[in-house]
């Protein structure tokens, strides 16, 4: 075992470290908490880097998985180990958390500069770090497990940050509620796993759960409804990812969460956390795929296929949602989910490098829109909603160019980063042997993306400047903004410039690692010699010509509705809504999925609660209420009866002894001649009877 | 029913009555004595002189003045002061008289009334000595104990505790 | 001889001869009257002979003539004492109880005269010869005791009940060494009837008597006899109850006039009867001292022997001072009773033992020892106690 | 009537003279007499059997008289003992007051 290997938890301890340590520290000591928590984030990409070079290094097939076990603790005569693994998919992995943690926490910086809670701030960051990191390199379901709950505390903290603001609280309340019934159905899968296989160890030697033999005794068990036992796991585990990946059901959380600041939403709700649902499901492939020997290797699995069929979908809904939304970062957040549709299409149809090429190239460009979107925030003084913008091509040009990058790359424009990805997912779709329809989707779903985008940049960056004399409600106004008054937006500083620079730079150039030509990403995750052939590149030209074309028509399209005419009244209705108003609000309103979670399961919730409530205080109460009355009425009862029939009782059963003794006693007076009187008596009585016997 | 038995036994009837009935203790003895020397009378009559004698003897000669002397010492030889007769004596004499009914009734039913009379039994002292001194020898040892006895518990009983200071 | 055989039974055939005038009914009672009339007769005249001759007595052993105004030499004095007390006014105290005051003294003579009728006066001369002469004697004696208490507690006085209780518990202390003592004669003689006791000392060897007197249970026994006799009779050292010196009379101290002289004549009466008896038990009754003095009539034997022992009686009553009455009482319960027992038992040795002068000496060797020791008892002189009433507190 | 129902005739009345006598007295020492009346009566029925009964010679019953009288006696005088100690302790003869010994 090479000495990374073993040290492989330094990782994510020392963020976690860092954040304990800014935890004890005190509010001014601001300077202290951001660069123990850069610093050790740095560190941590460094290792990051010397674990990827060691995985380079050790070439392909299985010895590319190395893991180091240890025992946790006993119970009983047997050992609950842990562990973490060191294979292509957990360096790809660290190198981009670490990476873009980085940035982020530099980005941070800038834009919390102004915040009182600073040092907090970055303590939750680092802990967040670190805890994602735990997911990563976890080797064990269950060290996975309480990682992933760590994130998901994080991310409850990070959203509401701003505890002061209600709908801060509300929206870190709702997040975390949303990811906690994930959570449930993946608990209940890892338990289940742990039934049959005895074992949560991903890989050990052979025993692990996910390694032959245990995968054989899954498949061959068969559940209700004719489901293999693996089957059902996996679709519990899906659950648990769908909650934290924001998928159909469970998307409702991620928009709301854009309450937090923005570097947090850029973080967590773009590249990392969101992405660990993929990641998990991507970690646990072999299970998902896992299926009785008689089908062949290739046809996917009632687990892959309900993946895919829930991607496609959540696809679909949030393109179709994004493009009718004003808040620019609500925007955005719909777009991830949409993205993370295309990741989970990706998985269930390509297979894991498919969809993680996806994740790790929008983690990049995801993340610079975000912090595109943070510093034009930061510039217009704290003003979220595009229609009060437009214009700040002249006022920000440094990030309008960051900007751009990163949404053409969102959009897929050729030789972009997004193209490339993108295109993996739509050719594995298009070859996908079940039904064509994830493709349609897809497609329709990549043209909705390049139409909002490009209708944002207009309303954002492109038009004439109709910034609102005064800004209506102030309210949910970030605080830090206020302050800031009202003169013209300005470009923001350096500090946040630079990683934005630095990400577009990785938006535009990272495609060029998975190419059809030259498929090095994706070989070096399967584990195979990467060769450099056209004959790929030639297959899937024909479907990159399409996508292509989609893109542009996308652009067409926004250009047409929002482009020509630039946008003069903030408050006329938007293009679009004049077209299809009825849609429009529709779309605005996010298809009412909220409305309809709180018409059904709030109220639910509120009825059973009052259910409960009357129980509790008609029928619990009323049984204890009742069954004391009954006893004190027993009480009474007894009391009554004692004194009145035993006492009684026993008082007269005694004057009636008494009074006879005393009348008794009246025989032995002591007069002696009385008793001779009764001998005399007596004697008489025996002479009688003598005599009578005698005549007789 | 010789003229003789009559005599004697109204003697007894009449000195017994009068020792039961009559107020002064004293008075009471004295006729008791009398009944007793009635009694003794029948006795010879009916043959028994030992007997009668012996009657005498211990009776008049030492019953009634040891009763006498009891009468002195417990200083009711006066008239007494309550009424003689104990509050109950109505019932008392009730039952005596009852008793004696059913005696009478059963003597008079039980016995057949025999006229024949069985000639007068010639006893001498001789006779009754030797009776004692042979059959009879057992009780009377008994006899001499049991009065040896009675002598010294009498005299205890009577005798003033030691403590009685002068 | 015929003529002394004749003349013993004069009295005896006389009646008889009477018995034959009356027609058969009424013989019983005739011939009961007629043997009970001379003993009425005469021994209330020997009371009266007994009267004079105790006063001359005493006098001539005080040193002094008796009465000799009255008649010769004053031998009609009982005469003049008769109309004297017939003629004194018959006083009877107010408070005394009327019946029992009268029936005292005829109680008492009554008691006295019923003695006589065991007493063998003379050969076949005794009233009755019942079968249990001694035991009626002593049956008949002991209603003397009851008499004197009626006596003394009628006449409710303090001094008469005084010496009524002195009395009586003198007469019952000295009842029991009384019979005990006879009870010597009577186991010798295997007899209670007083006639056969005396044919059984009236026969002789050579010219000596077989009276008991002449053996050593019997001479003591005698003696016995007549110390307990003379306490009986409330003579002489005995005569406490009629103490002049302390309670004047002693129980018929309220009587005067006849009743006063009937409890004389009741007093000697019983003497002379006590002394009859110890006649007939240890001085061979109407049997004559010597053989040939058997031609004297046997009754003149019986009143010779009687009138020696009254005489004795006045010697003794001029002599012996007045006992004290624990002292009295000391010699009844712890003299004379152990004597009397002691008696007994040598009676028994002597009946068991071969006659003969070993028999003598033991026998007389029994008794001379424990008397000697037992009056040794008496003589210490024990402080005078102060008298503790023993009144029932 | 013969001898012998006389007899026992007269011992009845004598008897139940002396119960009278026990049971109305008021004064412990006639009651007393009263006993030995009873006890008399007893007597005269002894000698009456005895005297009239099948085998006189037998002389049981002068010897039950005689023994009878003899105990009459011992208990006469341990009852007037007692009755005299009764009187030192209670200064009474009442009968009636003498009722300490009571349940």
């Amino acid at each position: 075992m090479d000495w990374i290997v073993k040290n492989l938890w330094l990782v994510p301890a020392l963020p976690i470290l860092a954040g304990a340590i800014i935890a004890l520290a005190k509010q001014r000591h601001r300077v202290f908490a951001a660069s123990l928590a850069i610093a050790s984030m740095a560190v941590s990409f460094f290792l990051s880097l010397g674990a990827f070079v060691h995985v380079l290094s050790l070439g392909h097939g299985e010895s590319v998985r190395q893991s180091f076990n240890f025992n946790w603790f006993q119970f009983g005569n047997e050992w609950l180990k842990l562990g973490w693994i060191l294979d292509p998919l957990t360096a790809v992995m660290l190198l981009m958390v670490t990476f873009v943690g980085l940035l982020v926490f530099i980005f941070s910086i800038g834009y919390m500069a102004d915040d009182k809670n600073f040092t907090r701030f970055f303590c939750f960051l680092a802990l967040f770090a670190g805890a994602m990191l735990g997911v990563v390199i976890a080797n064990s379901l269950l060290l996975l497990f309480m990682c992933w709950e760590v994130v998901g505390l994080t991310s409850y903290l990070l959203i509401g940050f701003w505890y002061a603001n209600p709908r801060a609280a509300a929206a870190a309340k709702k997040a975390f509620l949303v990811t906690r019934i994930g959570d449930l159905a993946f608990f209940l899968g890892m338990a289940w796993l742990y039934s049959q296989t005895g074992t949560l160890l991903f890989f050990d030697g052979g025993a692990g759960c996910l390694e032959h033999s245990a995968l054989t005794a899954l498949v061959t068990h068969t559940t209700i409804f004719g489901l293999t036992i693996s089957t059902g796991i996996a679709l519990l585990i899906f659950c648990g990812a769908a909650g934290k990946s924001g998928q159909l059901p469970l998307h409702v959380w991620l928009p709301d969460a854009m309450e937090g600041p923005t570097p947090v939403s850029a973080l967590i709700h773009a590249a990392t956390m969101v992405a660990a649902g993929v990641f998990l499901i991507a970690r646990i492939y072999p299970l998902m795929s896992a299926h009785i020997a008689s089908l062949s290797v290739l046809t996917p699995t009632v687990a892959l296929q309900v993946v895919t069929w829930v991607g496609a979908c959540t696809a679909l809904f949030g393109a179709l949602v994004a493009v009718a939304q004003y808040d620019i970062k609500r925007i955005l957040a719909y777009s991830t989910v949409s993205q993370l549709g295309y990741m989970m299409m990706g998985l269930g149809v390509g297979g894991v490098s498919v969809g993680m090429f996806h994740l790790i190239t929008h983690a990049f460009f995801k993340s610079l829109l975000f912090l595109g979107a943070g510093s034009v925030i930061h510039g217009c003084s704290g003003e979220q909603d595009i229609r009060h913008m437009g214009g700040l091509r002249k006022f920000m040009p440094l990030t309008f160019a960051a900007y751009t990058c990163g949404m053409l790359a969102l959009c897929g424009f050729p030789l972009f980063a997004g193209f490339w990805s993108k295109d993996e997912i739509l050719h594995a779709a298009f070859a996908y042997s079940l039904t064509r329809v994830p493709f349609y989707m897809g497609a329709f779903g990549a043209l909705l993306t390049a139409f909002y985008m490009t209708r944002q940049l207009f309303y954002v960056f492109v038009g004439a400047s109709n910034r609102p004399a005064a800004p209506q409600d102030f309210a949910h106004e970030e605080p830090a903004a206020i302050e800031h008054g009202h003169h013209a937006p300005h470009e923001s500083p350096a500090v946040m410039t630079m990683p934005l620079v630095i990400l577009a730079v990785f938006a535009v150039l990272l495609g060029f690692m998975g190419t059809p030509l030259w498929p090095w990403f994706q070989s070096f995750l399967d584990g195979e010699h990467v060769i450099f052939s056209f004959a790929p590149f030639t297959a899937a030209l024909p479907l990159m010509l399409v996508s292509s074309l989609l893109v542009f028509l996308g652009l067409g399209l926004g250009w047409l509705l929002y482009g020509r005419k630039p946008i003069e009244d903030c408050e006329a209705p938007d293009a679009l809504e004049q077209v299809q108003p009825h849609i429009f609000s529709v779309l605005e309103h996010a298809f009412y999925v909220d409305q309809l979670y709180d018409a059904t399961i709030v109220r639910l919730n509120t009825w059973a609660a009052l259910l409960c409530d009357w129980l509790d205080r008609w029928i619990w109460n009323g049984a204890v209420q009742t069954f004391s009355h009954l006893v004190l009425a027993l009480a009474w009862l007894d009391n009554f009866f004692d004194i009145n029939v035993v006492n009684a009782g026993f008082d007269a059963g005694c004057q009636t002894v008494s009074r006879g003794s005393r009348t008794l006693s009246l025989l032995q007076a002591g007069r002696i001649q009385g008793y001779l009187r009764m001998i005399g008596l007596a004697l008489i009585v025996l002479v009688i009877f003598m005599l009578w016997g005698a005549r007789a | 029913m010789t003229l003789f038995f009559l005599i004697a036994a109204a003697l007894t009837i009449v000195g017994t009555a009068a020792a039961m009935s009559l107020r002064n203790p004293i008075h009471c003895i004295l006729s008791l004595t009398l009944g007793l020397v009635g009694l003794a009378v029948l006795y010879l009559q009916l043959g028994a002189q030992f007997v009668g004698f012996t009657q005498v003897l211990v009776y008049v000669g030492a019953v009634a003045i040891l009763a006498v002397f009891a009468i002195m010492m417990t200083r009711s030889a006066g008239s007494p002061q309550q009424p003689a007769f104990s509050r109950s004596w109505l019932s008392g004499s009730a039952v005596a008289v009852v008793v004696f009914a059913v005696l009478a009734w059963a003597i008079s039913s039980a016995l057949p009334s025999t006229k024949i009379v069985p000639p007068q039994p010639a006893v001498s002292v001789n006779q009754i000595g030797d009776a004692l001194m042979h059959k009879f020898a057992l009780p009377l040892e008994i006899i001499g104990l049991l009065l040896t006895a009675a002598l010294i518990g009498a005299v205890i009983v009577a005798m003033p505790e030691r403590r009685e200071t002068p | 001889m015929i003529v002394p055989d004749t003349v013993d039974q004069i009295f005896v055939l006389s009646k008889h001869w009477l018995l034959g005038y009356v027609p058969t009914a009424l013989q019983p009672i005739v011939s009961a009257i007629l043997s009970v009339a001379p003993v009425l007769v005469v021994f209330p005249l020997l009371f009266a002979i007994t009267t004079v001759l105790e006063r001359k007595g005493l006098g001539r052993i005080q040193n002094r003539y008796g009465p000799n105004r009255v008649g010769p030499y004053g031998f009609s004095q009982p005469i003049a004492d008769g109309i004297k007390s017939l003629t004194k006014e018959d006083i009877v105290p107010r408070s005394a109880d009327q019946v029992v005051h009268l029936l005292a003294p005829l109680l008492l003579v009554m008691a006295a005269f019923l003695a006589y009728a065991v007493l063998p006066i003379g050969r076949n001369m005794v009233l009755t010869n019942l079968n249990a002469g001694v035991l009626f004697f002593f049956a008949v004696g002991s209603m003397v005791e009851l008499a004197v208490f009626m006596a003394g507690w009628s006449s409710r006085s303090k001094y008469s009940l005084l010496g009524a209780m002195r009395a009586v518990a003198q007469m019952i202390s000295y009842e029991v060494p009384l019979v005990l003592a006879s009870i010597v004669v009577i186991m010798a003689s295997g007899s209670l009837s007083t006639v056969a006791i005396v044919n059984l000392q009236a026969s002789y060897t050579s010219i000596w008597p077989h009276w008991f007197i002449f053996t050593p249970w019997g001479f003591t026994g005698f003696v016995l006899f007549m110390i307990a006799a003379t306490a009986e009779s409330n003579r002489s050292p005995f005569d406490l109850p009629e103490g002049e010196s302390e309670i004047i009379a002693g129980y018929y101290i309220e009587y005067s006039g006849f009743k006063f002289a009937l409890f004389f004549l009741g007093e000697y009466l019983g003497m002379f009867a006590t002394s009859g008896l110890a006649i007939t038990l240890f001085l061979g009754g109407w049997a004559a001292p010597f053989s040939f003095l058997t031609w004297i009539p046997s009754y003149i034997w019986f009143f010779a022997k009687l009138l020696a022992l009254i005489c004795v009686f006045i010697w003794i009553r001029g002599t012996l001072p007045r006992l004290r009455m624990d002292q009295l009482m000391g010699l009844a319960w712890k003299f004379m009773l152990p004597m009397t027992l002691l008696n007994i038992f040598t009676a028994g040795v002597w009946h068991f033992m071969p006659s003969g002068f070993t028999r003598w000496l033991v026998c007389t060797s029994l008794l001379i020892v424990p008397c000697l020791l037992l009056s040794r008892g008496l003589k210490q002189r024990k402080k005078l106690q102060i008298r503790t009433y023993r009144f029932a507190e | 009537m013969s001898p012998l129902n006389a007899y026992l005739l007269l011992s009845a009345l004598l008897f139940s003279i002396g119960l009278a006598g026990v049971l109305t007295r008021r004064n412990a020492i006639l009651v007393l007499i009263g006993i030995e009346l009873m006890l008399n009566a007893a007597n005269l029925n002894f000698i009456a059997f005895w005297r009239y009964g099948p085998n006189p010679a037998a002389l049981t019953g002068i010897m039950f008289a005689i023994f009878s009288i003899a105990i009459a006696a011992a208990e006469a005088a341990v009852g007037l003992g007692i009755i005299l100690a009764v009187y030192r302790h209670t200064k009474t003869t009442d009968l009636d007051q003498l009722n300490s010994m009571k349940g």
